[in-house]
Formats: C-alpha cells, sequence, structure tokens
C-alpha cells in the first residue's frame, strides 16, 4: 500500500466498498470467498498503516489513538473472520442451507457491513458516525435473516426493530448535541465535527449534553447491547450465519461503543455536565448481572455465548464508566481480548455446529474425546472468556475488578458477584459440552483452526506479555477518554 | 415580525403534539392511519415553516418528503395493508385509553421539565420546537409500547421519527437533514415492506414464514 | 537460586508443550503413549528433583532474592523473590512434585487415555513451583489460576463417570471463587492507585476495616483452595477424580500452596494482626478437623476418605495458623514462633504421609481395575506386601501416632495450645480450650478412621474376586510409597531437623524462633523449656524397639514356638464367607450413631419385608453434608429461581422489549430532571 | 520397668479375687495371672489361615508399647531416668499406638467380632481419647508443664490446693481409666458373650503366646493407669530425684499400696454396678470429655497459677 495515491483512512473505507460493489457482481463462491480475504487483508493493511501515518482530521475523517484502536481490531478481526468464513460458507453451500445467490449477497454485504463499520469508526462528523452505524446495522440485518427460516427472520425482525428504536433516539441525542454546540460554534458542519466538538465542549450548555448523553446511551446502547436494551443480540447471534456472529460480537458492538465513548469524551470535557460515569457504570452493572443469570438456561450453543458478550459488554462499560487511567487501561484491554477471543470462540462454535450438525447443547457433549481440537479449543476459549488466566481476559479482569475494589467496594462486590454467576453457567455447559459421555454425530471435521489458534495465541500472550509500544498506546489513549 | 414567527412555528409544533394525542386516544385502525397522514402534513408545514423562516432552502426537500412519503404513501400503504391482511378495524390496546392518555400528558411534562431548562440559551424557536419534538418522539414511543398491533405500531414509529424530524429542522443550520430524513424513509419504507412481506398481522413480532414463502413463490 | 528455580518452572512449561507437540506430531498409540509418559514424568521428576535442592538450600542457607521479569503486567513486571517462607513451602512443593512424578513413572502407564494428563501435569507443577516465588499479586493470581486451571484439566482427565465431571465443575466454580476473593484482598491492599507489587503492600497504612476485609477476603479465598469448612465441598469430589498421584499433588501439595497464600497474605502483607482475627481461624480450623474426620470416618470411597481426611489436616493446620495470629498480635512471640511451626510442620507432614496414602489407593485401584469402594477390597495385604507396609507407616502417621511425624505436629499444636492462657482476652479463652478438645477429639477419630480405612481394605479377606487376583504393584510405585513412609518415620525421629529448619521463616514472619532443638541431650525437641515438656521420638522408638525385641527374644526363648494354621475360630462359628466381614459401614456404625443425628442429620431404616415375602430386609442410611445440604443448595436454587424468573426475558414479544427501552428512557429522563 | 511388669498380674489378679469375694465367691489364687500367663506361653499357637504378618507382630507392638507408656509414668519416684523422653500426651499417643494396631489386628482375620470389637473400640476411644487430652490439659496447665515427673513434684509440692478442676480432672480420670481397660459399666472383662464384648473380641483370635503378650499389655495398662491416678492425684511418698535408696523404697512400697488401694475400689465399683450398653457408652465419656473441657475452661479463665 505504501506510495499509493490513496490515503491509508481512505483505503480502509474504499477497499471494502470497491469490494463490495465487485463481489455483487461477480458470481461463483470459491472465488468471491478469495476476494473477501483479500479485501479484508487489505483492509487490515491499510489499518497497520494508520500506525504509522496519522492523517490530518478533515471534516469527515480523522484518526486519533483512540480510533486506530478500533480499526485495527476491527479489520483484524473482519480479516480472520472471513478466512473462517471461507470454509464455512463452504459447508454452509453443501449441505444446502444458502444457495449461490445468497452467498453473493451474503459477500458483498460483508464487505458493506466492514465499509459500514469502518466508516464510523474513522468519521469525524457525529451525524456520519450515525449514518455509518446505521448502515452497518442495516446489512447485518439482511445477513441475520440469510438463512430464512422462522427463527431467522424473527431474529432479523427483532433485531431491525429494536435496532431502529435505538437508531432514533441515538440520532436524536446527535441533534441534542447539534444544539448545545450551535450557540457556541455557529450553525453548519462545524457544530458536528467532533475534533471541534472536544475543543469546545467545556462552553456548551451542559444541561443539554446531559440531555444528549441519556440518548446517545440507551441509543447507541442499544447497538452495544446493553440490558434491558439488549433482546435483539441473543437471537441475532443465534439465528445468523456463525462469521456474522464473531463479527457481530466482536466488531459491531465495539463500534456501537465506540460511538458512545466519543460521547462520553465530549461529557466529560464538560466539568459542569453529570458525569457519564455513573450511568454507564449501572448500566454495565445491570447487563454484567442478568446476562450472567440468563447464561444459565441457555439450550443453544450460540445464543449462550450472544449473552456471554452482552456479560462482557457489562464489563467493558463498567470499565470505562469507573474510568481513570487504570479503569480506561482496562476497558480498552478487556474489550480487545473480548473481541478476539468471542470471535475464536463463534469460530470453534461455528464448526463444532456444522460437524454436529446442530446448536442445541443438550444434543453436543464429549467434544474433546470425539474432536479433540475443536473440544480443546472451546475449552481454551472458554476459559479465555471466563477470565482465567493465562489468558489475556484475566488481566482485565484483574484490573478492573482490583481497581475498582479500592474505590467501590460494593460496585465491585456486584461485579464480582455477575462474574462468578457468569463463570458458573460458562463452565457449567463446557463441562458437558466438552466432557463426558460423547453424543451426537463423529464425523470428521474440515475446520479452519488457524483463525481460531491466531486469537486464541494472541490472547494467550497478552494474558503475559503485552508489548511495551501496545502498553503506551493504550495507556495514551487511557489519558485521552479521562 | 419575529413573534409571529415564533408563534406559527409553536402552534405547529404544538398541533403535532395534539395530534399524537389523538393517535392516542384512536380506537379504530383506518382514523389512526388517517390522523397519521394528518401529522405528517403538520410536520411538512412545520419544515417548511423552518425552511423559511431560517432560509434553507434545501429544508424544503425534507418537508417534500414529509409530506409525499409519510403523508399519502406510507398511509395508503397502510391503508391497503389492513385491507389485504385483513387487519382487525379495532386497535388492541394494552393499557386504557384513558391511562395512556394520562401517560402522554405525563410524557409531555417530562419531556417540557426536561428539556426547557436545558435549552434556556438557545434561540427560543429551537428551543419550543425541541420541546415539543421530544413529547412527539415518546408519545410514538408509548404508541408503539401500548399498542397490540403492526399498523398502529408501525404508526408509532412514524410519529416518533416525525418528532425526530422536527427537532433536527428545529435545530437551527443543522447540515445533514436532508440526509437523515432520506434515511429514515428508507428505514420506515423497509419496516412497511417486512410487514407486507412476513405478513405480520396482529403482533409486531410474529413472523408468518408459509405466507412469505407463498409470496416468494418457492415452496421447500 | 531464584533464577534457577524461575527456569525450572520454564522447563515444567517447556515438557508440557513438548508433550503437546508430540501429541501433535502423531506418535500416538500405545507405545508412544508409554514413551511419552516416560519422557514426561521423567522430566518432571529432574526438574522437581533440581528445584527441591535449590529451594533446600535456600531454605537453609537463608537466600533471599528477587528478581523482576517484564512480564505480566506491564508497568510493573513480574516480581518473583525468594524468602524462608517461599523457600520452606517451595520445598514440600518441590519434595511432593518429585514423589509424584516418581511415582507416575510406573503409575502413569497405566493411564487409559495419557494424554489427557500428559500435557498439564507439568503445567500444574510449574503453577504450584510459581506461586510461592511470585511477588505481586497479578504474577500471583496468574501462578494460582495456572495451577488451579492445570488441576481442573487433569480432574477431567478421566472424564467417565459423570461425577468426575460434576467434580470438575463444582471443583472450578469453586477455585474461581477463591480466585475472585483473592483478587479483591489484592485490590484492597493495592489501594486505589494499583501497587501490586508485595514490596509496596507491607508498607502501605490500612484501616482497621481494611485489613479486617483482607482477613475474611484471604480466608474465603485461601480457605476455599485449601478446603475450610464450609468452603470444602468440592475438595472430596475433586481430589479424588483425578489420577492417583494427581490426587496425592492435590491433596498433598496444592493445599499447601493455599495455606501459603494465607500466611503470605495475613502475616505478611496486612502488617499487625488484631487478636480477634484468630477467633475466625480458630473456628473454621476446630469446626474444619472435626467434621473432616467425621466425614472421612463415614466415607466408603476410599480416595474420598483420603480427601476428607485432608481437609481433616488442613483444619489442624489452620488451628495453628489461627493460634499463631492471635498470639503475635498479644505479642507473645516465641509462643507464636511455636504455633507457626507446629502448623507448617504439620503441613509438611501431612504431605508426607498423605502423598504415601494417596500412592497407596493408586495401587490398590491399578491392582483391583479401578476398585475405589473399600466395602470391595480386603485382603490386600496378602497380595500387595510392600505397599501394605508403607501405608501402614502413612496411615499411623496420618493417624497421629507416636513415633511418627504426623504425631510430632500435633503435639507441638497441643504445646502452643497448653501456653494460650496467658492471653489476655477472653474470647480465646473460651475459644481456646473448645478448639483444643476438637483437635483431640479429631486426633483420636483420625486414628479410628485409619483403623476402619486400613482394617477394611487392606486386611480381612478379599470382599470381591478383584481384590482376591490383586497384584502387587510395579518398582516406581512402592518405592514412592517406602520413600515418603521412610521420610515419614525419619521425622518422627529426627523432628528436630525441620522444627530447626522451620525457624527463619517463624523468624521473618513473627519475629521469633523456637529454641534450636538440634543441640537438645539426645536429641529432643523441647519447645519451650525442659521442664515443660518435652518429646524424643528417636528414645521413644528405641525403647519400643528394644522392648519389643526383649520381648520377642523372651517369649522365643522361653515359650513355646509351635504353631498351627487352622480356619478362623470366630467364637465357633463355621464356615466364615468373606461378606460376613464386618464392613467399613458397620464399622463406623457406632460413631455414626453418636455424631451422625447432629453432624449429618443421618437416619437409618429398616425397610422390613412383609412375613412370607422373600424380599431381603434392608436397612437404608442415608447422611447429608449439612454445609452441602444449608449453604450450596439454597444458593443453587436461588440462582436457578433467579435464572427461571429471569428467563422469561428471553421470550417476550418485542413489544414487550420495547417497553423496557421506553421505560429506561423515561426513567433515565426522569433522573435526570430530578437531578437538575 | 520390669517392675511395672511383674506388679501388672498381681493387681489384676488382686482385683479379680476381691470381686469374687464382693460376690461370696472364693475366686481364683491371687497369682492365678502369672499362672494363666505360663500356661499361654507354653501353649502353640493357632493361627487363623488367613492371618498376615501384622496380626502376627500386632502383640508385640501392643505390648511394648503400652509397656514404654507405663514406664514412662513416674511410679514411685519422681525424675526417673528418660521420663523426659515423652510427656503426657506422648504416653497417651502411645496407648493411642497400641489400641491402633489392635484395631488393625481385629480385623485382619476377617471375622464379624473381630469388627465387632474394632468398630466399639474405636468409638470408646474416639471419645475417650479427648477426654484424656483435655484432662491433661487441666494439669499441665496447673502444674504448668506435661512432664509427669514435673507434674508430679509439683502435685506433691504444697502450692496446689484443693481446685475444682482437679476434682472434675479426678473424675474424668476414673471415667476414662475404666473405659480403657475394658472395665464394667463400659465393658466386662470376663465375659465372652457376643453381644457384651468389646475387648475381647478384637482378640479372639489370639492363642498361645500372642494371647500372653495382649493378656500382659491389658495388665500393664491397668497398672498404668491407677499409677497415673496415683501419681498426679496422690503423689505423696513419691521419691524424689536423687533421694536415696531408703526414699526410693519408701516409694516404692506406697505405690503398691495405692495401687491395692485403687484396685479394691475399682472391683468395688465393678460389683456395685451393671454393665452399660453399648450405645450409652458415649454418654458416659462425653460426660468424662465435658467434665475434662469444663476442667480446662475454668484454668483458662481463672488464668491463676
Amino acid at each position: 500500500m505504501i506510495g499509493t495515491p490513496v490515503s491509508p483512512e481512505a483505503a480502509v473505507l474504499l477497499v471494502p466498498l470497491v469490494a463490495a460493489g465487485l463481489l455483487a457482481l461477480l458470481p461463483g463462491y470459491r472465488l468471491s470467498a478469495r476476494i473477501n480475504v483479500v479485501a479484508s487483508a487489505l483492509s487490515l493493511l491499510a489499518a497497520v498503516q494508520l500506525l504509522f501515518h496519522r492523517p490530518e482530521a478533515g471534516p469527515l475523517l480523522f484518526v486519533d489513538d483512540l480510533n486506530v484502536v478500533f480499526i485495527l481490531l476491527n479489520t483484524l478481526v473482519g480479516f480472520t473472520t472471513s478466512v473462517f468464513s471461507a470454509s464455512y460458507i463452504g459447508h454452509e453451500l453443501e449441505i444446502g442451507r444458502l444457495t449461490r445467490g445468497y452467498l453473493r449477497f451474503y459477500h458483498a454485504m460483508y464487505q458493506l457491513m466492514m465499509f459500514g463499520m469502518n466508516l464510523a469508526l474513522v468519521a469525524n462528523n457525529i451525524g456520519l458516525i450515525w449514518v455509518a452505524v446505521e448502515l452497518a446495522t442495516l446489512t447485518t440485518v439482511l445477513m441475520v435473516g440469510i438463512y430464512r427460516t422462522h427463527e431467522a427472520l424473527e431474529a432479523a425482525w427483532k433485531y431491525f426493530i429494536l435496532g431502529s428504536v435505538g437508531i432514533a433516539l441515538a440520532l436524536f441525542g446527535t441533534i441534542l448535541v447539534y444544539l448545545a454546540a450551535h450557540p457556541v460554534i455557529g450553525e453548519g458542519a462545524d457544530a458536528m465535527v467532533w475534533t471541534i466538538l472536544i475543543g469546545r465542549a467545556a462552553e456548551f450548555d451542559p444541561a443539554l449534553l446531559n440531555l444528549a448523553f441519556v440518548f446517545l446511551l440507551l441509543g447507541y446502547g442499544t447497538k452495544v447491547g446493553l440490558a434491558p436494551l439488549h433482546a435483539w443480540l441473543p437471537d441475532a447471534h443465534a439465528e445468523g450465519p456463525t462469521p456474522i456472529s464473531a463479527v457481530l460480537s466482536g466488531l459491531l458492538l465495539n463500534v456501537a461503543l465506540y460511538a458512545l465513548l466519543r460521547f462520553k469524551m465530549l461529557l466529560a470535557a464538560h466539568p459542569g455536565a453529570i458525569a457519564p460515569g455513573p450511568l454507564m457504570v449501572m448500566l454495565g452493572l445491570v447487563s454484567l448481572v442478568f446476562a450472567a443469570f440468563m447464561l444459565y438456561r441457555r439450550r443453544d450453543i450460540k445464543r449462550m455465548f450472544a449473552y456471554s458478550s452482552i456479560e462482557h459488554m457489562g464489563i467493558i462499560v463498567f470499565a470505562f464508566g469507573m474510568a481513570g487511567p487504570l479503569g480506561n487501561f482496562a476497558g480498552l484491554l478487556h474489550m480487545t481480548m473480548h473481541s478476539l477471543t468471542k470471535s475464536a470462540i463463534f469460530f470453534t462454535v461455528g464448526h463444532i455446529a456444522q460437524v454436529k450438525g446442530t446448536q442445541r447443547m443438550a444434543e453436543i457433549r464429549g467434544l474433546t474425546e470425539t474432536h479433540p481440537v475443536l473440544g480443546w479449543s472451546l475449552v481454551a476459549g472458554v476459559a479465555a472468556i471466563a477470565g482465567l488466566p493465562p489468558f489475556g481476559v484475566f488481566m482485565s479482569e484483574f484490573l478492573v475488578v482490583s481497581s475498582t475494589f479500592a474505590r467501590e467496594p460494593l460496585l465491585a462486590l456486584v461485579l464480582v458477584f455477575g462474574v462468578l454467576i457468569g463463570f458458573g453457567a460458562l463452565l457449567l455447559r463446557v463441562t458437558s459440552l466438552a466432557f463426558g459421555e460423547p453424543v451426537g454425530r463423529t464425523g470428521p471435521v474440515q475446520a479452519s483452526t488457524l483463525p481460531i489458534f491466531a486469537h486464541l495465541a494472541l490472547v494467550l500472550v497478552a494474558g503475559l506479555y503485552l508489548p511495551p509500544g501496545l502498553v503506551a498506546w493504550f495507556q495514551n489513549v487511557a489519558r485521552l477518554l479521562g | 415580525m419575529p413573534k409571529l414567527y415564533f408563534d406559527i412555528a409553536h402552534t405547529l409544533a404544538g398541533s403535532l403534539v395534539l395530534l399524537s394525542f389523538v393517535m392516542l386516544y384512536q380506537r379504530r385502525l383506518g382514523a389512526l392511519v388517517n390522523v397519521l397522514a394528518l401529522h405528517a402534513v403538520v410536520l411538512a408545514l412545520s419544515v417548511a415553516w423552518q425552511a423559511h423562516i431560517q432560509g434553507l432552502p434545501h429544508l424544503y426537500i425534507t418537508a417534500a418528503i414529509a409530506l409525499v412519503f409519510k403523508a399519502i404513501v406510507v398511509p395508503m400503504a397502510l391503508r391497503r395493508m389492513i385491507v389485504m391482511l385483513g387487519i382487525h378495524r379495532e386497535i388492541e390496546t394494552v393499557t386504557g385509553i384513558g391511562l395512556s392518555m394520562l401517560a402522554g400528558i405525563g410524557l409531555v411534562a417530562l419531556s417540557m421539565a426536561v428539556m426547557l431548562p436545558a435549552t434556556a440559551g438557545v434561540d427560543p424557536v429551537a428551543r419550543e420546537d425541541i420541546a415539543l419534538a421530544l413529547s412527539v418522539v415518546l408519545i410514538g414511543l408509548l404508541l408503539m409500547v401500548t399498542r397490540r398491533n403492526a399498523v398502529s405500531q408501525v404508526v408509532g414509529f412514524l410519529s416518533l421519527e416525525n418528532g425526530i424530524v422536527l427537532a433536527a429542522t428545529g435545530a437551527q443550520g443543522m447540515p445533514l437533514v436532508v440526509e437523515i430524513s432520506v434515511a429514515f424513509s428508507i428505514l420506515i419504507a423497509l419496516i412497511v415492506i417486512g410487514i407486507f412481506l412476513f405478513r405480520i398481522r396482529e403482533r409486531f413480532d410474529t413472523v408468518d414464514v408459509q405466507a412469505l414463502d407463498r409470496f416468494r413463490g418457492e415452496r421447500r | 537460586m531464584l533464577t534457577a528455580l524461575l527456569l525450572c518452572a520454564v522447563a515444567l512449561l517447556a515438557v508440557s508443550v513438548l508433550a503437546v507437540l508430540g501429541y501433535g506430531g502423531g506418535r500416538r498409540g500405545v507405545a508412544g503413549g508409554a514413551v511419552a509418559t516416560t519422557l514426561v514424568y521423567g522430566g518432571c521428576l529432574a526438574v522437581s528433583a533440581l528445584a527441591f535442592v535449590l529451594a533446600l538450600a535456600a531454605l537453609l542457607g537463608g537466600v533471599t532474592a528477587g528478581l523482576t521479569v517484564p512480564l505480566g503486567l506491564p508497568w510493573l513486571g513480574a516480581h518473583f523473590r525468594l524468602d524462608a517462607l517461599s523457600a520452606a513451602f517451595l520445598v514440600l512443593v518441590t519434595l511432593g512434585a518429585a514423589g509424584a512424578s516418581f511415582y507416575a513413572l510406573g503409575y502413569g502407564q497405566h493411564a487409559e487415555a495419557p494424554m489427557r494428563v500428559l500435557p498439564f501435569y507439568p503445567v500444574f507443577l510449574a503453577g504450584m513451583l510459581l506461586v510461592p516465588l511470585a511477588d505481586d499479586a497479578y504474577a500471583f493470581l496468574l501462578c494460582w489460576e495456572l495451577m488451579s486451571l492445570a488441576s481442573w484439566a487433569l480432574v477431567l482427565a478421566e472424564p467417565r463417570p459423570e461425577e468426575n465431571a460434576r467434580a470438575g465443575y463444582l471443583y472450578i466454580v469453586m477455585a474461581s471463587f477463591g480466585t475472585l476473593a483473592l483478587l479483591l484482598a489484592f485490590g484492597l491492599l493495592a489501594g486505589p492507585e494499583g501497587h501490586y507489587a508485595f514490596a509496596e503492600m507491607r508498607g502501605a497504612e490500612r484501616t482497621p476495616l481494611t485489613s479486617a476485609l483482607v482477613l475474611t477476603l484471604a480466608i474465603l479465598g485461601a480457605g476455599s483452595k485449601a478446603g475450610l469448612v464450609p468452603l470444602h465441598v468440592w475438595l472430596p469430589l475433586a481430589h479424588p477424580a483425578a489420577p492417583s498421584h494427581v490426587s496425592a499433588l492435590m491433596s498433598g501439595v496444592m493445599t499447601k500452596v493455599a495455606v501459603y497464600a494465607f500466611i503470605r497474605i495475613v502475616f505478611d502483607l496486612v502488617g499487625q494482626p488484631e487478636w480477634w482475627w484468630s477467633i475466625p481461624i480458630l473456628t473454621l480450623g476446630g469446626s474444619t478437623a472435626a467434621l473432616g474426620v467425621l466425614h472421612a470416618l463415614m466415607e466408603r470411597d476410599l480416595k474420598r476418605l483420603l480427601a476428607y481426611s485432608t481437609i481433616e489436616n488442613i483444619g489442624i493446620v489452620f488451628i495453628g495458623l489461627g493460634l499463631a495470629l492471635a498470639f503475635e498480635a498479644s505479642g507473645y512471640r516465641a509462643a507464636a514462633a511455636l504455633a507457626l511451626t507446629a502448623a507448617l510442620f504439620h503441613a509438611f507432614n501431612h504431605t508426607l504421609f498423605k502423598s504415601a496414602l494417596f500412592y497407596g489407593a493408586g495401587a490398590v485401584l491399578t491392582a483391583t481395575h479401578g476398585e475405589r469402594n473399600i466395602e470391595r477390597l480386603g485382603g490386600l495385604i496378602h497380595r500387595m506386601p510392600v505397599s501394605s507396609a508403607a501405608v501402614l507407616v502413612a496411615a499411623m502417621a496420618a493417624a497421629a501416632l507416636p513415633p511418627l511425624n504426623g504425631f510430632v505436629s500435633e503435639w507441638l499444636a497441643f504445646q502452643a495450645i497448653l501456653v494460650s492462657p496467658d492471653l489476655p482476652q477472653w474470647g480465646l479463652k473460651f475459644l481456646i480450650p473448645t478448639v483444643g478438645m476438637l483437635l483431640a477429639l479429631a486426633a483420636a477419630l483420625a486414628a479410628s478412621c485409619f483403623v476402619r480405612a486400613y482394617g477394611i481394605a487392606w486386611l480381612g479377606r478379599p470382599r470381591t474376586a478383584a481384590a482376591a487376583e490383586a497384584v502387587e504393584t510395579d518398582r516406581f510405585s512402592s518405592a514412592a510409597m517406602l520413600g515418603c513412609a521412610a521420610l515419614c518415620v525419619l521425622f518422627g525421629l529426627f523432628p528436630g531437623l525441620v522444627i530447626d529448619a522451620l525457624a527463619p521463616v517463624t523468624e521473618g514472619l513473627v519475629g521469633a524462633r523456637m529454641p534450636a532443638q538440634l543441640g537438645q541431650a539426645w536429641l529432643s525437641i523441647v519447645p519451650i523449656a525442659d521442664s515443660r515438656s518435652s518429646y524424643n521420638g528417636v528414645l521413644v522408638f528405641l525403647f519400643i524397639v528394644a522392648s519389643a525385641m526383649m520381648a520377642a527374644a523372651a517369649i522365643h526363648r522361653f515359650a513355646s514356638r509351635a504353631l498351627r494354621r487352622a480356619p478362623p475360630w470366630d467364637c465357633g462359628f463355621p464356615n466364615l464367607s468373606p461378606s460376613m466381614q464386618y464392613t467399613g459401614t458397620s464399622l463406623s456404625q457406632p460413631l455414626r450413631r453418636v455424631f451422625g443425628p447432629v453432624v449429618f442429620r443421618s437416619r437409618e431404616h429398616v425397610e422390613m419385608p412383609l412375613p412370607g415375602s422373600v424380599a431381603p430386609a434392608r436397612i437404608v442410611r442415608q447422611r447429608q453434608d449439612l454445609v452441602w445440604e444449608f449453604l450450596y443448595l439454597p444458593i443453587g436454587r436461588a440462582v436457578g429461581r433467579a435464572t427461571e424468573v429471569l428467563n422469561h426475558l428471553q421470550f417476550l414479544t418485542i413489544r414487550r422489549y420495547l417497553v423496557f427501552v421506553f421505560l429506561s428512557l423515561v426513567l433515565l429522563l426522569l433522573g435526570l430532571g430530578l437531578w437538575s | 520397668m520390669f517392675l511395672v511388669l511383674l506388679v501388672a498380674p498381681l493387681l489384676t489378679g488382686l482385683v479379680r479375687k476381691v470381686k469374687a469375694r464382693l460376690q461370696r465367691r472364693r475366686g481364683p489364687p491371687l497369682l492365678q495371672p502369672y499362672r494363666d500367663l505360663r500356661r499361654l506361653l507354653h501353649k502353640e499357637v493357632v493361627l487363623a489361615e488367613n492371618a498376615s504378618w501384622l496380626f502376627r507382630v500386632a502383640p508385640y507392638l501392643v505390648f511394648t508399647a503400652t509397656w514404654v507408656a507405663a514406664a514412662l509414668v513416674p511410679t514411685f519416684a519422681t525424675g526417673l531416668l528418660f521420663s523426659w523422653t515423652g510427656d503426657l500426651i506422648a504416653i497417651i499417643a502411645l496407648l493411642a499406638t497400641a489400641r491402633f494396631l489392635l484395631g488393625l489386628a481385629a480385623l485382619d482375620i476377617g471375622t464379624s467380632f473381630g469388627g465387632i470389637g474394632a468398630s466399639r473400640e474405636s468409638l470408646i476411644a474416639s471419645l475417650a481419647e479427648p477426654a484424656t487430652i483435655m484432662i491433661v490439659f487441666t494439669i499441665a496447665l496447673i502444674a504448668g508443664s506435661t512432664q509427669l515427673s514435673h507434674i508430679a513434684a509439683f502435685m506433691a509440692s504444697e502450692d496446689v490446693g484443693l481446685r475444682v478442676s482437679l476434682a472434675f480432672a479426678l473424675v474424668a480420670l476414673v471415667i476414662v481409666a475404666i473405659a480403657e481397660n475394658a472395665r464394667i459399666p463400659v465393658d466386662n472383662p470376663a465375659t465372652h458373650l457376643e453381644l457384651t464384648m468389646v475387648h475381647e473380641a478384637m482378640v479372639l483370635e489370639y492363642s498361645g503366646r500372642h494371647l500372653a503378650m495382649i493378656e500382659a499389655a491389658a495388665w500393664v495398662k491397668l497398672v498404668f493407669h491407677l499409677s497415673l491416678i496415683a501419681c498426679i492425684f496422690f503423689p505423696f511418698g513419691l521419691a524424689q530425684n536423687g533421694g536415696g535408696l531408703v526414699a526410693y523404697a519408701m516409694g516404692a512400697g506406697l505405690w503398691l499400696l495405692k495401687l491395692a488401694a485403687g484396685g479394691v475400689l475399682l472391683a468395688m465399683f465393678e460389683t456395685s454396678i451393671a454393665k452399660m450398653r453399648v450405645f450409652r457408652v458415649p454418654g458416659f465419656l462425653g460426660g468424662a470429655l465435658m467434665l475434662g473441657l469444663l476442667a480446662t475452661l475454668l484454668l483458662f479463665i481463672s488464668g491463676s497459677f
């Protein structure tokens, strides 16, 4: 990409967009799958370039330390998911769950969704962020419903309606922010440019900012999957194709969270506004505890991990709500780790569901005996997501819990309670899934284990050793977040 | 003159709230759709007025979209839907009409209480607009959650969205308003299409897949 | 020294990686498994033997060293430190590890699926090796959880029967509970700024409330790992589920690592203790000792029985720790040193004899193809002479009988109790004698328990064909057992060796040490003063041996030497069949009748068939673990109910979900309105 | 040490004689136990077919453990040779060792009687032993030592006085001694009735020299307990360390007298009371345990010594 006429931030957007167009036209799923992988790889390259080459903030696009984290994560997981998707989708085609036409649609939508998410991440205009999030949502809605079964359509519909309401609320919040900025910055697009807003946030009307934040919290919070706004999330994860579940959990939630964080920074920059922290802490805890309890009665393996995503989003939002250098650092780390781990889990689960021909957990047992690689990957993934060392999630949970307990013991106790409850549920399930008397089909696997191993290895290394460069970067971001 | 501007804007926004209440009050679907159409017309007027007083011609586009799409196309589609899907003409409510009216009044009070102190520094036209818009949004949401059948829920969502457009146009010089209203229209169109496609009769959430198969002309 | 120890841990991890790679490399099949087993356990043995030498040298040489590795928390690094306490526990850990590895060289060959054990075993060892070395909260918890996780995988190494999976689940949940408690404790110790290094924690100022909270959390965290009642429920399920050498490690060593954690936090990091801290510890310790042994007495599963006995011994260790805390808080440093030495010594002894006992259980398992129920064993002493001798010695040590090591440490604990009237606090004046009674009761019941265990499983006549056809175990296993038994005897005879070796530990923690023992006449041990109490294992042993020889010689000289084999007499009852022997259940029946109704709410009722019916009459016993009944089940039920109630939220209509959105919005707006 | 061995059968003989006399029988002669012993020693051993080495070794070990324990009690003089080898706790533990081995031996043949015996013995022991420890606590707290010689010396000195705790301890110790020695009302040493025996059931399979060792051990144990009571609670006349031959002789004579008195009292007690049901024994011993605990608690609380 070096020396290309396109600047990296534009490349991050253009590659998926062009690829989407291309994929929409091209028949043949093998080729499409490859193009999909290549396009994702190119986006990743472009994103990596952003690390070294930081463009000036424009009125529409800008890149700073914060969103580079998200973009990089986004493109990375997008890339690995596309690799996974290539093998996954092939199998779906074989067993006839999808037709070729739908596959073409699928690949195009995949890139379009990546475009939407990348756009939301690099956008400098709060209106543009909103549009991009909506785009990403709509594309995922279509993908969730792609199997066209009763359940899939229902899930997509639920996602669509709840998402629409959320989006409407977010828009109202965005308008209110504009309204707050308007007397200070003046009319026009400038009053929606984030870099300008943050600079003068202290002069805004605090009450209006508060109000805006309530709407934005609920609006984007719906996308993040915070309870009690979460209802779309489990079904969407469970009924859609597994690569989409991975991307939803690993990426889309992050994108919405990113939007939320931007506005949180805006509020934090104003001394007179309400502290956004307590609200986020509250919602985070509610999500965590609620999702932890919900994990127990799940029968569908993907739905269970979807609830686990809610749980972790709760922890992340909690961490960002607690703020402080440790809290933000932990939140950021946890988000990264969660994305990597959860997508790895979904990769594994996808293959498991394909091998076993079912997503019902009662019909999947004794995996470590019948399919050692998948079984142990699942165990490792669950151990990682449950916050067991030496995986990275442990480090972030360690930081969140220990830093909170000294400040707010009660909150930390609730947090620990929720974590423990969730842990119990996850381990209960993984015990029966991975151990015990094998049940169900024992056919061979054609799994692409590379993405799984890559993610788990990253998470493992992160639990033991974080490179100083990364730490400095994250710490910088944590400072940015206040 | 500014007084007049203000009064007209105020009246239009106020009548939007009033119409929202009328929607809450309606028991019959057909009438509800009619009120929705009227709601959209008033919105279009209001937007146009804003375009006039703010001197922003592109807002006329928004007004036109509101008029054509929301006041004519969507209500027509909804009426057709009622006929085609054989939806009950009675609206099944969760709470009594009286109660939802009371709740609506509470919501308006809430939005005033929240919004007016918050917008002290804002231009009075926008201030009134935004407060009333919030009321419309909240009542729209209330409509969605207290009505059991799909059409009235769509109506609720539409009025919610009208409130947002009102707010967006009220905020002076806000960019992207047109784009946003277009995006929203797409959303609404999708919802309406979705209801058609999935034959969602009574409830918002049971998808009739068999109907869908018939519609697509293929059997699995 | 420290670096070398860390390298040992790394070497263990490397062994594990090699095991996985070897597996991935495709060397499967029986032969490959055997080679891998030998290689892995041989490697572990070599490394842990090396580490043992290093740790021993460090302990005796008084080495302290610190090291920071750029791992773990980025701005902190992983701190490691070697001091007397960690060296002492390292000696224990590595000794246990070396023993288990050696044993497994033979025992591991019988494993059905070696690859489910081999990769995790070295990791488990590494975790236990690293915990005592860790010197910051993150490294500590990381190693701690590494240990838990690896042992969890080992518990699940034999995933069938289903019970084992359940045991593993309960174990990992309790372990995680413990870790979270420790995490919170460290969070408090570290303060809001996050001073996670232990060195910083030691110096920090704390309010009494914070310290008390830390104590509570340490009890919860370390106690759940160690198996303190009421956090013990997982232990009798999980320990036996693992392969026997791992059971030995879990019971003998891992619980001690938990004790280490407790000592490190409460004696070292928190700072000056308050006197009342000892109350919960003593209470828990006493009840743990008594309840553990009572359960052991009722248990029919050989390995589970041993696990319950572990609980008992942990109780004894904690009694010692509680006493030490009480003394230290009141400034009686010498007495504190005595109590702490008793606790540490007992921990050490327990490692030795419990390892031997679990090895023995493993040998039984191998010999009888997995028979763990003592009611189906019997007569093994004839078939397995070497193992039976080693196990007998270990059982006597576990029953705290002189001249073995188990007795010495309990004796020290009694001595510590006898100093305690000096304590000024009234609460302790009531509590300590009671705890002393519980300790005595536990010791006596332990003797009964091991009479029962050994008598039923090893003596008598074989009750099943499997037991009748048992064969002596392999050389490695018997050598490991004999080694442990020999050490039990050795430290029973020369307890002064251990006591003096522990002196730097107590000096470091409570600022005093027991008087040097090796200088005493005739190698006897004198905890406080000659006139107060003393004990001489060697002489007791010599006396017994000498007089036994004398008696035997005299009898053989003067008495008839005639001997005739005949069927057992049994009061003239002819044709005894093995099933007419006393069973373990009937053996413990009197004690069950005495303690059962209170402690277990046990019931017996007879199902008598109607006259004329040919159905057998049955006696049905019920025994409940009240802790399980009144603590865990309610929690489980509460969670169940909560999930059931919340689960309705999964099946709502979209409209209802919208209601949630709507209500959150209205609530937030209301809140905002009220706030402004 | 050997003195104990010599006296033991005599004491048992005495107890039997007195009992018989109290029951208006003539009873066996005083020296009958010696004869029993000799007879047993000269008989051949009938060993069960499936007896293991443990079964054959146990009698010797049981005997010696008891014997060593008895030898550690300052019978007639304090500061005997090697008395610092083990303190009171160690002595009790030695007896426990003996009991442990005997219990194993009882189970070795695999008969139902052995099981009954071991089972009941373990019940008795597991209550008697803590009670003993509590008594030890009481005494040790008063005397400031667990060394028997020191205790005896302290008790013999003037500054003891009368104490409630000591009385409790005495009663408890007597109860324990009765239970430990398998006397009525806990056990009946003379019975071979299946349902009532405890100790006898355990040794049912022994014969010949093995039985002789076991019997001797039981007799020594009785001497041990009586001497223990004597030396702790009635330490008068104990020869002090290095007190000269006369003092030793005096002490020995007094000790014999004390034993005789104890034996007579025991016999009287045994005749005047009936044997208990096995399941009433825990109550009996539990009483001892409670008394011991109470005594210790009182001492802890009074804290005055």
